[in-house]
Order: C-alpha cells, then structure tokens, then sequence
C-alpha cells in the first residue's frame, strides 16, 4: 500500500507541485494527469526513487520509503518512456537479464508464454533492432507480465500502443488489480473505469502560485 | 535532537544578514596584513645568503600554494556538508571556491616557475611540489568544467560534491606518487621553500603574508557567496525587497 | 630599509625582473578576485531586477484582459519570448502557495 | 506483502547476468572492444615516426608510450559505458534493482575491464617488440598492465558516471579521470623502466595492487552515489 504525504517538488528552481497528498491501496488503478510539464514524469520518477523531492514523505506499507527501498524495489515495476530494452539482444535475452536484476525467478518457458500474451511468439530470437517501437514497448509489457510485482509505475504507457494494444492493457490493469495488484500510471487518454477502482488525480491543482515564494526552505532537493 | 540551530546555521538570509555586518571588517584587516607583510618582505627583511634577492618570492609562493591546496580541503568538507545534511549554503559555497581556488593555484605555478628562473636557469622544473600542484590544477579545472557542464542546480550541485570529494581522496595518493617519482628521478633538488629554520627576520612577513592571504580568501569568498546567494533566492521575497 | 637606494631596491641585486614580474602577477590574481565579485553583483542585481519587470508586467496584462474580457490572447502578442512561457501560468486568487515546514 | 529476508536475494546471479549481458553485447558489436585496440596500436607507431626509430631511443621510452597509449585507449572506451544504457533506458532497470547499486556497478566496470584493459594487455607484447623493448621488461609489463587496466576504467567509471548526462561529455570525461590516472601510470612505467636497469620492481607491483585494492572498495561506492545523483 502508497502513500504520499505533502509531496512538493521542484525542478531547475520552479516549483511544479507542492502539498500533494494520495493514497493507493490494493487493488486500485491511479491515474495522474496534467499538461506536459506538469510535473508527472518527475512525481513518478520521486516515487520509484529516482530523483529527491523538495519536501514531503512516501510510505510504503506504513513504512517511510528511504527505509525499505529493497522491499519496496522488490514488489514495484517502472516502465519509462524508454523502453529499457538494448536492441542488439533478443527480446528473451532482453527480458532475462532485467528479471535477474529485479531478482524475480524466472525460466524460458515464462518467459514465452510472456511473449505470447504479448502476441510476440515468434519473435523471441530475432534482434530487438528488427522490431517496431510498438512491438519494443510490447516486449517491456511481457516483462510486466512475467513479474511478480504488486505495484506497476507506468509512465505514459499508451504511446506507440494503437487501439486494440490499449484495451488489451486495460484488461492487463483489470486482471491486476482483481489479484490485488495497484497501478500508478500516467497517460494523456482517459483509461476506461471498468470495475469502479480507477481513481483520477490532476497535478494542475497542485501546482504551486508561483508570485513571490514567501521563503524557501533551507534544504535543497 | 533539536536540529533547527543547526539548520539555521545553513540558511541563506542568516548568513546574509551575519556577513553584512563583519565583512568591512575583514576587508580593511586583510588588506593591511597583506600591504605590510609584503612590503616587510620586501624591503626590510635581509637577502638570503644563497639565491640572493630572488627568494622574496617566497611571501607570494608560500601562502598561494598554502591557500590552494586548503581551498580544495575546504570544498571538500562543504561538498560532504552538501552530501550529508544538503544544506543549500554548502553547495553555494562550494560553487563559489572553486574559482578562487584555482586563481590561487595558478599564481602558485607562476611564482614557483619564475622564482626556478634563477635557482635552476629553467623556467620549469618537474620538482616534486610543482608537479603536484599542477594536478591540483587539474583536479580544480575538473570541478569547475564539471559545474559548467550540468546546468540542473540540484544535480549539478551533487555531482561536483561527489567529485571534490574523490579528489581529496585522491591528493594524499598523488603527492605520495609524486614525491616517490620524483626522489627516484632527480635525487634531492634545493627544496624551494626552507623549513622554519629561516631567520626571523624573513619568517615574520612570511607569517604575516599567509595569514593576510587567507583573510583575503575569506573576504572574496564571503563577497561571492553573497551575490549567489541572491541569484539563487532571486524568486524569495526578501530578496525581492533587497533589490527593489 | 635593506637596500641603500632606491635604484638598488628596484634592482633586487640583478633579480629585479624575477622578483618584479612575480609581484605584478600576484596583484593581477588579487585584482581580479577582488573585482569579479563586483562585476557578478551587477549581472545578479540585473536578472532580479528584469525577473521583478517581467512580473509585474504580466500581472498587469492579466488584468487587462480579465478587465476586457477577451477571452482569446491576441490582444497581447507581444513578441517577448519570457511572457510567452509565463502565459500558461494561471494566476488565480487559490490557496496562497504552501506554507513549506523545514524539516 | 513479501519481504526481503523471506525471499533470497541472488546479488551474484544479477551481477552475472549483467557481465554477460555486457559480454554478449560486445562480440555483438565489436567495435567497442576493436577500436582501442587499433587505436592503441596507431598511437605506437606514431612515436617511433614522431621521435626516433633506432633502438636506443626506443627501448627506452617504450613502457611509456605503451602505457600511455593503454591509458588513452581505455579513456576512449570509456565515454559509452553509461551512456548507451541511459540512452536506451536500461539505466533505470539497473537503478530500479532491489540489490546493492555498488554491486551492479562493480560488475558492469568488471564487463568493461574485459573488453577493453584486458584485450590491451593481451596486445601489449605485440607493441613491446615493435618498440624494443628488452625482453627481461616483458614480465613486468605484462604484471603492472593486468594490475593497472583495472584501476584505470574504475577510475573512469567515475567520471563516466558523473557525464552521463552531458551531452558531449568525451572530453569532459578526460579531465576528470586524468588526474586520478596519475599514480598508476609513475609507478607501472617506473616498476617496467627498474626492471630494464634490472632493479627490483616488486615494490612498485606492491603498490599497483595497494591501488587496485583501494579503487574496487571505493570506486563503486562513488559511482553508485554519481549515478543516483545525476538521475534528478
């Protein structure tokens, strides 16, 4: 279960957003939306631990994040904008090699039936060079089927997706969250609130008036 | 722990506030100390015995290669302060040093090469405390090209602490090498700077000029990390007052 | 006084030049790190005081246009890049921006 | 919700995964590994043409060049360490791992020694005969190469981490490592040069290892801090 409590972040000394407070518990989908610069990419990027936050805390089954990054990194998925695949390996070496680093068990057959649901069967030999972007950002969803995790943080995931790939990642959420999973997840379309779970947040309600800071804290990010 | 002394110690607006207030201080007292010991140096105090008049070098050599090589020390400690506690002062102060530092450096290369001239008859002598403060003059260039390059503040901030404090692991090993590299090469050459056994009457202005220099650093360093300090605060309000 | 004459002092007994030349570089890097403090203020004070212009200018195009009710923005095309990038920026009354608690 | 201890954390199997990862991608494109190669054999000839050809001169400064022919070559192989894995995101799988940054580090330095230090090494008797250098210097060539390559991409690794994100940030990237290349290169080509005027070199074999030592406990701690740093 997340929580972010008062989260304010700021980037090359403008505030993007500040007293930002929400909770995700199990089984729910979080979509955060906004216009670009809004600040989505760099919440999600606070959350999975990339970056600092200027001020503000994050709680992880009622644990501040900073003490159980292990646990957490262990249950928690993030899928960039890139998508984190080198394109000399094939897509099965590809996706072995980030299930061993996000130390999941994992063996081929898994990992192929992965590929299937990704309707990518056929492809698990050939180089990643060779495939689409669409088919690239394919493959990073066979290595979100394949894991574990419990909390999925996905940045934008629909772009590239074209419109049977995005109720096809819809029915992924669904499935999901019904196994008690959560999703945090960016995206400029509306996601379809099928089973009632989907909650919305718009980090322009957020962001900070920006006239004259009345004094900034003492501690940078 | 109550930290909030200590924070307060860190923020921007104390720190102005404090300075404005001992700065003429520290610029008239640094002034004079470095006017009298040079002129002490120079026209009071005996020509050495061996090299003649050219050791009076010695009052501007000395304190600069004291002064940059306890300049990279003192960015080391504000670049652990920045790690650490992230105290935003830190890092400005940090950013502010660097320049100094290597001005230091460099007039602590060109003295020591024109004051070889006439000890050694060459312009440039690999001897080992050269040697050394050359590569600090790499290890400063490399802070400096390094702030230069990464303009988000935050990161920027954290990658040059990180830098400066490989450095500093790294000065002991270096000088270490180096002394060892040159022993093997050259034997022992005329070490330029005497030990404390020179005669009072040229360790006084000695003295003196070193503790002038570093008065002088402390008063260019205040003056520098009051202007960052209102760049960087340029969107808070009492900054905004102060300008206006 | 050391030296005899004046001539002698400037002659540092034949290392005039090194000596000389070692000084006049010193009072160059002392200069120049007195000065440049200086320099740095004036850029500093100029970017506040044109960040303070730039404020108080969008401020007032604001309300014109809320007072004109033009609803679109060519009633401002001015070519300034900056208050381009500031336009997006509302300026409703809301919550006075965060009251941040240091840690 | 699992927690660590339940589940066993395989640090070493994701260190292995990721050096032949590393190792794959590199007989993919060989390049990578090919170019210092090639380069440091252009740079050895290019000072018996500059200086001098005859033996004499030669043999003597050839550790030198050899050495300092490596120390570009691995400079060079350097720039792409972190960068192709930020350009195409894998660098955030790596900083998303549950285990240990500094270990991932250390094994992705170790990948990189591979390809290129180690392939040097194996060129540099090609180069000492080229250069004339005596045959007893030979061993000790070979030694301080196997124990410096080493520490130079740790070194290196450094700055690669703290450029990831500059654009062109090659010759930043040499400015940084340089000065931390110093210590290994006085005493490797002062271990080769006492050996030719066949004087004990252990000492300085000694103090190659003191360094190796000293960079994999502290380098991978500061790359780890470097790249979590640069990730604002």
């Amino acid at each position: 279960m997340l929580k972010v409590v008062q989260l304010s972040c700021e980037r090359d000394d403008r505030l993007l957003f500040s007293n930002l407070s929400f909770q995700l518990g199990r089984g729910e989908i979080l979509q955060i939306e906004g216009r670009n610069g809004a600040g989505k990419t760099s919440l999600l990027r606070i959350i999975a631990g990339f970056s600092s936050s200027l001020g503000g805390d994050i709680f992880w089954n009622e644990q501040p994040l900073s003490t159980v990054y292990a646990d957490f990194r262990l249950d928690c998925f993030f899928l960039g904008h890139k998508p984190g695949l080198k394109l000399d390996l094939t897509p099965l070496e590809n996706l072995t090699w980030r299930a061993k680093l996000a130390n999941t068990i994992i063996n081929r057959e898994i990992l192929l039936a992965a590929l299937d649901r990704v309707e990518l069967a056929g492809y698990e030999d050939i180089p990643c060079s060779h495939l689409s972007a669409g088919q690239l950002r394919r493959v990073a969803f066979a290595g979100l089927v394949a894991s574990p995790a419990k909390l999925w943080i996905l940045d934008e995931p629909f772009t590239a997706i074209d419109i049977e790939g995005v109720s096809w990642l819809e029915k992924l959420f669904d499935e999901h969250t019904q196994q008690g999973g959560m999703v945090l997840v960016t995206s400029h379309q509306p996601l379809a609130d099928r089973q009632g779970k989907l909650r919305r947040l718009n980090l322009e309600h957020f962001a900070a008036v920006c006239r004259g800071l009345p004094h900034r804290g003492l501690l940078m990010t | 722990m109550n930290w909030t002394f200590f924070h307060k110690l860190g923020s921007p607006k104390w720190f102005y506030d404090i300075s404005g207030k001992w700065l003429p201080w520290l610029q008239v007292i640094s002034l004079v100390l470095i006017v009298v010991a040079l002129v002490w140096g120079l026209a009071f105090s005996p020509s050495d015995y061996l090299q003649g008049n050219s050791y009076r070098i010695i009052f501007i050599h000395v304190p600069a290669s004291f002064l940059a090589q306890s300049v990279y020390l003192m960015m080391a400690t504000a670049a652990a302060v920045t790690l650490i506690w992230k105290i935003k002062l830190a890092d400005m102060a940090l950013k502010v040093m660097a320049p100094i530092g290597v001005s230091f450096c460099i007039l602590s290369l060109v003295t020591g090469a024109i004051w070889g001239q006439p000890t050694w008859g060459t312009w440039w002598v690999w001897d080992a405390r050269l040697t050394s403060m050359l590569i600090l003059l790499f290890l400063y260039i490399g802070i400096i090209a390094l702030r230069g390059a990464i303009h988000t503040t935050e990161a920027a901030a954290k990658a040059c602490a990180i830098l400066s404090l490989v450095g500093v692991v790294n000065i002991p090993i270096i000088k270490f090498s180096v002394d060892w590299w040159n022993t093997l090469h050259q034997g022992a050459t005329l070490k330029l700077t005497e030990k404390p056994s020179m005669a009072p009457e040229m360790l006084w202005p000695l003295l003196l000029a070193i503790v002038g220099f570093y008065l002088f650093f402390m008063m260019v360093m205040v003056l520098r990390l009051r202007i960052e300090i209102i760049s960087r605060e340029r969107k808070t309000r009492w900054v905004k007052e102060l300008v206006s | 006084m050391y030296f005899d004459s004046w001539s002698g002092f400037l002659a540092m007994g034949g290392h005039g030049f090194y000596v000389w030349s070692a000084y006049a570089f010193a009072l160059a890097v002392l200069a120049y790190n007195l000065i440049s403090p200086f320099m740095a203020k004036r850029r500093v004070i100029e970017k506040v005081r044109r960040q303070e212009r730039l404020m108080h200018r969008k401020v007032v195009v604001d309300d014109f246009r809320v007072t004109t009710g033009s609803s679109d923005n060519s009633g401002n095309r001015s070519a300034n890049p900056t208050l381009q990038k500031h336009r997006p920026e509302r300026q409703e009354a809301g919550p006075e921006s965060a009251k941040r608690s240091p840690q | 919700m699992s927690n660590v201890d339940q589940q066993s954390m395989h640090g070493f199997s994701a260190c292995l995964a990721l050096i032949r990862r590393d190792l794959i991608l590199a007989f993919r494109s060989p390049g990578q590994t090919i170019n210092p190669m090639a380069f440091l054999l252009m740079v050895a000839t290019l000072f018996p043409l500059g200086i001098a050809p005859d033996r004499e001169v030669l043999s003597e400064l050839s550790a030198g060049i050899i050495w300092i022919g490596a120390l570009l070559a691995v400079l060079l192989s350097l720039d792409s360490l972190f960068k192709n894995d930020q350009d195409d995101g894998a660098l955030d799988q790596l900083l998303m791992s549950p285990h240990p940054l500094p270990l991932l580090v250390l094994a992705k330095v170790f990948s990189h020694w591979l390809t290129s230090g180690f392939c040097l090494t194996l060129m540099a008797p090609l180069l000492a005969i080229m250069l004339h250098l005596p045959s007893d210097a030979f061993s000790p060539l070979m030694i301080t190469l196997l124990l410096g390559t080493p520490v130079l991409s740790l070194a290196g690794a450094i700055g690669a981490a703290l450029t990831v994100r500059v654009q062109r940030g090659g010759v930043l990237l040499t400015l940084l490592s340089l000065p931390l290349y110093l210590p290994v290169l006085i005493f490797a080509t002062g271990a080769v040069n006492a050996s030719i005027q066949n004087l004990p070199y252990t000492g300085h074999i000694l103090w190659l290892s003191v360094f190796l030592i000293l960079g994999i406990c502290l380098a991978p701690l500061a790359i780890a801090g470097a790249l979590r740093v640069i990730n604002e």
